[in-house]
């Protein structure tokens, strides 16, 4: 699927409205928590107050007693999962039975004919906890001694001696590392820590679940995957899948923090229990105490370096903590730390911790931005100790197609050269730094991936085109792939419509993320495009009388193939669709496949910062974003794309952290305490879109959605600890951090 | 939980008093709804008292402003003579959450919050402000730093309440200012703040100065510091000593928002900006 | 617990509901008059999802009760287009592809359309100081902010 | 024979050899030769696995044919925000 040559574009490419523009505008479009039914009951779920705890026993009778209570769940509720460890892990997690293992944790939860009851019934269940040690930080958990959050967690990668708490290690990386270090003229070796942050989704978990008497069930969710959402809440009931439909509403944010299930089995196992539908809505305080946040990070980075600036080797070890629950996140720090670079010789270690901390999800990009920040950091300080200039030095050292990465596998073409030489040509880099600011450069990386696709495409009889497609559209990925449907078909972008299809309708898809939807289903929807037209083609054919094989589409028509086939005017798609039911019926396109092949995603950001010296506080003046998107089917959403997850990052690396109390309690469970960033703390975000196809899809499409959260941390650590002349190892890095290091104690 | 919305200020104090359970007087509502919602409290009355004569009104009064109880702080800023007479006392009220909690919040609401970071309270402090107060017993008139007693407490008793708050009148160059610390440029608590109110004589000598901290005791901290400042032209040295007695008499805790060491630091930081504002304004 | 009969305008419709004493405005809006496009994200009034316009000023509807309501003018989302003739904010928000996932929309066009009401022709910084309370966390404000800027110039004209 | 490179921490149950050879036509076939040969390397084929072929990256997909000379390398099944 090569791409000859680069490939001119009817509608790919262009910026038209999105088809949900006006209900998001006027307040229409309907969200998870928008939806309600006949006889709805309202929910509320009981939840740890402590981190670590045996659980003694739970009295819901007061709670039964109140009047307008009609359903109570626990873990007894639920039949125990038996071979599928990750499954089981999920469903300890949506409700505790013996133990819980964080501050938050669903230990019960009551349907009721009002919010304002269930609220007041959930008061009234008592638990009786024996509390147990808990342990909250990475470090202190790997510790020899330190209080054990769950036995036989332990995989059998683990060497032993170690402390319980650390489940899985890993290993990746090539090369002769010691031979690598004598040959650097400069070796630092780092430590870096990173707080664990939250997605910050504005729209809070909400669901509206009913199961019926005969065991069938209906799920109204936002999800990032209602595919996903009823396998895990069929395997989590006890139920069969196909008993189980998943709507997905309109998602208010996700950004990996909506890939998993938190309220739906609850919401569904209530409804079963009091045969009545039940909506079931987080608060913002359980967003935070009970739903997944990132990883939190200890990490040591060692490089070498010559004098000219050539990185000779380069080591990291990732010490992650995913909750108290195993997560592969640690693996994916590992590949990515080092794939910016071509390097001889570099190793990652990567291990998982458990801690007393909600269960971690994926917030975009899972694992890299910490890692990357570890190593873009340490590059950098090597670049100041060596006199360098830090953007030549990753020019010098940048991976390419052909390069080995770190994490093994060969890199084909890809577009990391090409941003970093795009930052080096532009404006913001050549402008002088303003006054009392200072500069910061780094690079990002996400591998990106496929997976499970399936779409239908059908041609109506008036010539319109309906595609349905199963991954919920977070940022505008509707109009992106009736973009897609449209240049395929040579139909306008405005005759096609494309909806997100429910699962009792359409195969399975993969969650909306690893930035594969405009990539998988795109590619999907071109192939069920290419169905489609090859049945027009040969409906025309045979309209014609000719030989099928002598029709090809031109425009968004059939014409006959060359001066051989016969002279026939082109006959279009709408004329072919007008005579569908006498040239044989519906005319549709169908795919369904595993989409493999996307193409790795790098990105640089320079940011110019001002740091008052007095109280260490940081403001970002200037930012941009250099980032190859492969071809970008609809720009501004690649835009923004690469401004949220640059301002994203930039939270993260400026003042967004998990507080945790002695107790394990965490402190700052709301956005007044939990800072977001807010309109008046960005400046614009400038963007750069570089266009390297991706040799893995016809039009060259790459994912775009998650690189950019990557380089943000390690690009203001750099700006900041060049503007203080100190250097900061620490996330995030608020402003009495940060005048700690100015005052330096 | 009833709610009442009396259209007299002593059937507001009535009611208030002759709640046996827990009673909670509402002006914008931004802090009660915030703890209703949280679970905080559970009050068995909710009395608003926005509705009784004069509460939304700003009045002059002997040169000076009376701004009633229910005010939104967003008047306040759009009170051109309040701007100019107060504007640290108004750029305080206008820094308390978004532009949606200033079309509700009020600087009366602020000071009966009593939280010992309520942005206006340090401003109304070194302003000087009165707080006049309707309860059983009829009127009275207070001075604003003696309304909070501790983080949550006051000093009203049962049955009174805030119905107005006085700013004095401003003689000629004389201006405040209020800075406060928070990590992000907005809707964040304060870390810690400052508020300057300064007069000066003809000759732009600082004739009286009053200095109020907030969030670095358990309540807004009045400081004394006209040793460092009266008879000066706020020159560094001045400023200087300011800085320091603003870090010498803070008194701050360590919790999810600062450390002690960042909060005294920079409470002298703010201090010395502020003063220096207050006295450009005052001296134009 | 009992409810309180409350009449006031949404929209300049007139409308009467019953509220009990400690629900907000916002489940008043959502759950008795259907009115679903203010949303709730944090009820706190740290986000801005549920801003709605009452007796002339933009307030966080989760901040309000019910109760409150009487006799006041309150406008929402659903008030914004005439018809099916939207507000420029609304049409500037689609062409500048000022929104991702949608849910902070409804909150930030009510109170971008009252920064407009009263400063025409206001500065970036204006625009995201007035907009500080509304939370987004897709678009990093940047597409957001052009749009309001793109809405006041069209007003203007 | 496929040569198939290994991750550090699975080299320990294929003893110490950092690539392995194979005999395989596809991903399922050397996912279960791997196994077969290497028994330790079970319990993480079982956890998931995914295999980049001549540098593109399969999640999962058993029947991806690979030829003797394909570049294979085995990851970590991925995940993503």
């Amino acid at each position: 699927m090569a791409l000859d040559q680069p490939r001119k574009f009817k509608y790919v490419g262009t910026r038209p409205a999105r088809p949900d523009g006006i209900d998001k505008v006027t307040g229409r479009a309907q969200y998870g928590n928008d939806i309600t039914a006949p006889g709805m009951l309202w929910a509320k779920v009981l939840r740890s107050p402590h981190a670590h705890a045996r659980i003694l026993s739970i009295d819901t009778s007061a709670a039964e007693a109140l009047p307008g209570v009609r359903a109570i769940v626990t873990g007894a509720d639920f039949p125990p999962i038996e071979g599928d460890a990750g499954m089981r892990d999920v469903q300890l997690n949506c409700m505790a039975t013996t133990h819980v293992w964080y501050e938050g944790h669903a230990v019960a939860a009551v349907a009721a004919t009002s919010q304002a009851i269930a609220n007041k019934a959930a008061r009234l269940i008592k638990v009786e906890y024996e509390i147990l040690p808990h342990v909250t930080d990475v470090d202190a958990a790997m510790a020899p001694g330190a209080p054990v959050v769950r036995e036989g967690q332990t995989m059998e990668n683990v060497p032993a001696g170690m402390s319980a708490n650390v489940t899985y290690h890993s290993e990746f990386g090539h090369g002769d590392l010691a031979a690598g270090f004598a040959r650097a003229d400069k070796i630092i070796e780092r430590n870096f820590r990173t707080a664990a942050t939250h997605q910050g989704y504005i729209e809070p978990q909400a669901c509206l679940a009913s199961m019926t008497a005969d065991g069938r069930g209906e799920l109204w969710t936002c999800t990032q995957g209602h595919f996903y959402f009823r396998t895990a809440c069929a395997a989590i009931l006890g139920i069969e899948a196909s008993a189980l439909r998943v709507t997905a509403s309109e998602i208010g944010g996700g950004f990996g923090g909506k890939t998993q299930v938190w309220a739906e089995p609850v919401a569904l196992a209530l409804s079963k229990k009091a045969g009545k539908p039940v909506k079931l809505t987080m608060t913002r305080d359980e967003v935070f105490r009970g739903t997944g946040p990132t990883v939190t990070t200890s990490i040591t980075c060692k490089i070498g370096m010559t004098k000219d600036g050539r990185i000779t080797a380069g080591e990291a070890t990732l010490r992650y903590s995913g909750g108290a629950f195993h997560t592969g996140t640690c693996d994916m720090g590992a590949m990515a730390a080092f794939a910016s670079y071509d390097l001889d010789a570099v190793r990652t270690y990567g291990w998982n911790v458990l801690t007393n901390r909600p269960k971690e999800i994926s917030y975009r990009a899972p694992g890299a931005p910490q890692a990357i920040y570890a190593v873009e950091s340490t590059i950098d300080e090597l670049c100041q100790l060596l006199n360098l200039d830090p953007l030549d030095v990753r020019i010098k050292n940048a991976a390419k197609a052909g390069t080995k990465s770190s994490y093994g596998v060969v890199f084909e073409e890809m577009g990391l050269l090409a941003a970093l030489k795009a930052a080096k040509a532009h404006p913001h880099w050549n402008s002088p730094v303003p006054e009392g600011a200072s500069r910061g450069v780094a690079c990002g990386f996400w591998f990106n991936f496929g997976g499970n696709t399936c779409v239908s495409l059908n041609i109506g009889t008036d010539g319109t085109v309906a595609v349905s497609e199963g991954n919920p559209d977070i940022g505008g990925s509707r109009a992106s792939i009736s973009l897609m449907a449209a240049e395929e078909l040579g139909v306008p972008y405005e005759k096609v419509r494309t909806v997100i299809a429910d699962t009792g309708t359409l195969g399975y898809n993969d969650n909306t993320d690893g930035s594969r939807v405009t990539f998988a289903v795109g590619l999907a929807t071109i192939r069920a495009a290419q169905e489609a037209k090859k049945d027009m083609m040969r409906r025309a054919a045979a309209i014609w009388g000719i030989d099928a094989e002598a029709v090809e589409w031109v425009d968004g028509a059939a014409v006959p193939a060359g001066p051989n086939a016969g002279k026939f005017p082109p006959m279009t798609l709408a004329e072919i669709a007008a005579q569908s039911f006498q040239t044989g019926g519906p005319i549709a396109g169908h795919c369904d496949f595993q989409a493999d092949g996307a193409g790795v995603s790098f990105g640089v950001h320079i940011a110019d910062v001002a740091v008052d010296q007095e109280t260490g506080k940081t403001k970002v003046l200037r930012y941009t974003v250099f980032q190859d998107a492969g071809k970008a089917v609809h720009p501004d959403y690649v835009e923004g794309q690469m401004q949220g997850g640059a301002v994203q990052g930039i939270g993260m690396a400026l003042n967004e952290e998990y507080i945790y109390s002695d107790k394990g309690v965490i402190l700052n469970p709301g956005f007044l305490d939990y800072r977001i960033p807010v309109a008046s703390d960005m400046p614009m975000i400038e963007t750069v879109i570089l266009e390297i196809p991706n040799p893995g899809h016809p039009y060259g499409v790459r994912g775009v959605g998650e690189t950019p959260i990557v380089p943000p941390l390690a690009t203001l650590t750099n700006a900041i600890s060049r503007g203080i002349g100190k250097r900061l190892y620490e996330l995030p890095m608020s402003p009495p951090r940060v005048l700690k290091a100015i005052k330096g104690h | 939980m009833r709610y009442a919305r009396p259209e007299t200020p002593a059937e507001a104090s009535r009611l208030l008093a002759a709640e046996p359970g827990l009673a909670r007087v509402m002006a914008g509502g931004t802090d009660l709804l915030v703890q209703l919602k949280s679970g905080l409290v559970e009050p068995d009355l909710i009395v608003d008292i926005k509705h009784l004569p004069g509460a939304a009104m700003i009045t002059r009064e002997a040169g000076g402003f009376r701004i009633g109880a229910a005010v939104p702080n967003q008047a306040l800023g759009e009170d051109r003579d309040l701007v100019a007479a107060w504007p640290g006392v108004v750029e305080a009220a206008s820094l308390i959450g978004s532009t949606q909690v200033q079309g509700r919040a009020t600087i009366a609401g602020n000071l009966c919050n009593a939280s010992p970071a309520g942005d206006s309270v340090p401003a109304l402090v070194a302003a000087g402000a009165v707080a006049r107060v309707t309860g059983p017993n009829g009127e009275r008139d207070v001075p604003v730093q003696q309304i909070p007693t501790g983080p949550g407490k006051t000093s009203l008793a049962r049955g009174e309440f805030i119905t107005s708050i006085l700013l004095p009148a401003r003689p000629a160059r004389a201006a405040d200012a209020y800075l406060r610390f928070i990590p992000r440029t907005e809707m964040d608590i304060a870390v810690c703040s400052a508020a300057v109110n300064l007069e000066l004589d003809g000759k732009g000598v600082v004739a009286r100065a009053r200095v109020a901290l907030g969030a670095v005791a358990a309540t807004v901290l009045e400081v004394d510091v006209s040793a460092a400042l009266v008879g000066t032209r706020l020159d560094d040295a001045a400023l200087d000593k300011l800085a320091k007695a603003a870090s010498a008499a803070a008194k701050p805790i360590s919790d999810k928002r600062g450390t002690v060491e960042f909060r005294t630091h920079v409470v002298g930081v703010l201090a010395r900006r502020a003063a220096r504002i207050a006295y450009e304004r005052a001296a134009r | 617990m009992t409810g309180t009969l409350v009449t006031s305008k949404v929209n300049g419709d007139e409308v009467q509901f019953i509220a009990d004493p400690g629900e907000t405005l916002l489940d008043v809006l959502r759950y008795k008059l259907n009115l679903m496009g203010a949303k709730e994200g944090c009820g706190t009034g740290d986000c801005g999802a549920c801003t709605v316009t009452l007796n002339g000023r933009i307030v966080c509807s989760c901040l309000v009760l019910g109760v409150e309501a009487e006799g006041a003018t309150i406008g929402t989302i659903e008030g914004m287009a005439d018809g099916n003739r939207l507000h420029p904010l609304q049409q500037a928000f689609i062409d500048h592809a000022a929104l991702q996932c949608g849910i902070c929309t409804p909150g930030i066009l009510v109170a971008a359309q009252k920064l407009l009401e009263r400063n025409p022709d206001p500065t970036e910084e204006e625009i995201r100081y007035w907009l500080a309370g509304n939370l987004c966390r897709c678009t990093g404000y940047d597409k957001i902010v052009r749009a309001v800027q793109a809405a006041a110039a069209q007003m203007r004209a | 024979m496929v040569k198939v490179a290994l991750w550090g921490t699975l080299r320990q149950h294929a003893d110490g050899q950092a690539e392995v050879e194979v005999q395989a036509a596809n991903f399922k076939q050397l996912l279960d030769e791997l196994a077969t040969r290497y028994p330790g390397l079970k319990p993480q084929i079982k956890r998931g696995v995914s295999v980049a072929i001549d540098g593109k990256v399969y999640r999962e997909a058993w029947f991806t044919p690979i030829s003797p000379d394909s570049q294979v390398v085995l990851m970590p099944y991925m995940v993503g925000g």
